[in-house]
């Protein structure tokens, strides 16, 4: 069980701000991969990686990180703090 | 060191005031603010900031330390709003003490570039007609070069 | 723009906070304060600064003037203080705004920069038994290159 | 006639902060010359020159400016402002 967060412009896309996952997947872009096709939606959201940041328990990482004992992971495009 | 992520407002001067108050041996502190800018050609109605909480203060603290090891600083203050805010309004403030000014300066600089792109904070520009995401600059990321 | 020389103590904050405001469409704001600084080593009993009256206000002015045109700057402000000054007390600030941090940040600088070996002040540190004019330092010769 | 300054440490060495000279020195150097050989706290004062600055009529010069039309002239050491 892994929960998701999705935030600003990933959320609205995705329609929701939190979702708990039951998943096998070892990547993150496997993660990205499943929940791509579970739906358009997130399909749509993650359409362009490169244009997308992950945290994995609140570490900005990369989309090939591992998930093994992840159990929460942040999907949300370019911070714009500051 | 102190990291404050609030929603409610905070009076620059008194801040700035206070952090420059309490350094005995510090003969240089800088200060950098952002103020939600009016941007009068598209007559922005206000600014929601959005961020992800339990990865913020987190992230901003790592920062920090970062910044307190690379120079010798006697203090660091950072505060950064989230939620509504009117043009006009202080979104963010750092300041820095240093014995010299040359390394407040950077220590300052650092802070800003690393906030502006690794702090998970969105920024959201609403007008009468309109709601668009502040899109991140290529220049930020650039800016993060110079510290590697 | 705005330069003030002055005798009497001010409050950075207070500064600061009416600079700020004053910025309708500057996203950016950074300051600079130079602190006496205590000097526990030697206990300072206080800091003596001269300056050359009929030459200050124009050389600053001209430092002023020249960080207006190399960068896009909505204000700049300098108080700079002289005569006799406590371990604790302000000695001067700068102020500058822009759109972008990056120019407020460089402005901001240059302006200290310049104003550290141009403008005509000069430091005496006085204790219980001695009174040393301070010595300009080679590095602060060696920062204006970055401007040239 | 010419208004002569003297700040800081060369104020301290020459004993005063003004002087009114009467002058034929065509440069700043020759007038440092004039007075070093009036008396000894002058050749004091200006015995290094590389560690000392000079302005006429308010402007910073280098010690081989030109003199003419000029009404005031300042010498101090290094600036420590900021």
């Amino acid at each position: 069980m892994i929960d998701l967060l999705y935030f600003a412009s990933v959320r609205e896309r995705i329609g929701k701000a939190t979702e708990t996952v039951e998943t096998n997947a070892e990547t993150v872009s496997d993660l990205v991969k499943e929940l791509s096709e579970r739906e358009p939606r997130y399909a749509l959201a993650f359409s362009d990686l490169s244009s997308l940041r992950v945290a994995v328990d609140q570490e900005l990482l990369d989309f090939d990180a591992s998930l093994e004992g992840a159990r929460e992971v942040a999907f949300f495009p370019p911070m714009t703090g500051g | 060191m102190k990291v404050r992520i609030q929603k409610k407002a905070f009076d620059f001067g008194n801040e700035a005031n206070i952090f420059a108050t309490n350094q005995a041996n510090m003969g240089a502190i800088v200060t950098f603010s952002g103020i939600v800018r009016s941007l009068a050609d598209i007559r922005l109605s206000y600014m929601d900031i959005e961020h992800y909480p339990a990865m913020t203060e987190k992230t901003i603290t790592k920062i920090v330390n970062e910044a307190a090891n690379r120079w010798s600083l006697g203090d660091i203050l950072v505060i950064h709003r989230f939620g509504r805010l009117a043009p006009g309004d202080l979104i963010m403030m750092v300041a820095t003490a240093s014995k010299h000014r040359k390394e407040a300066f950077e220590a300052a600089e650092f802070l800003m570039d690393y906030l502006k792109s690794r702090a998970p904070f969105w920024k959201k520009e609403v007008t009468k007609h309109s709601r668009d995401w502040v899109v991140s600059k290529a220049a930020d990321e650039t800016a993060l070069k110079r510290w590697r």
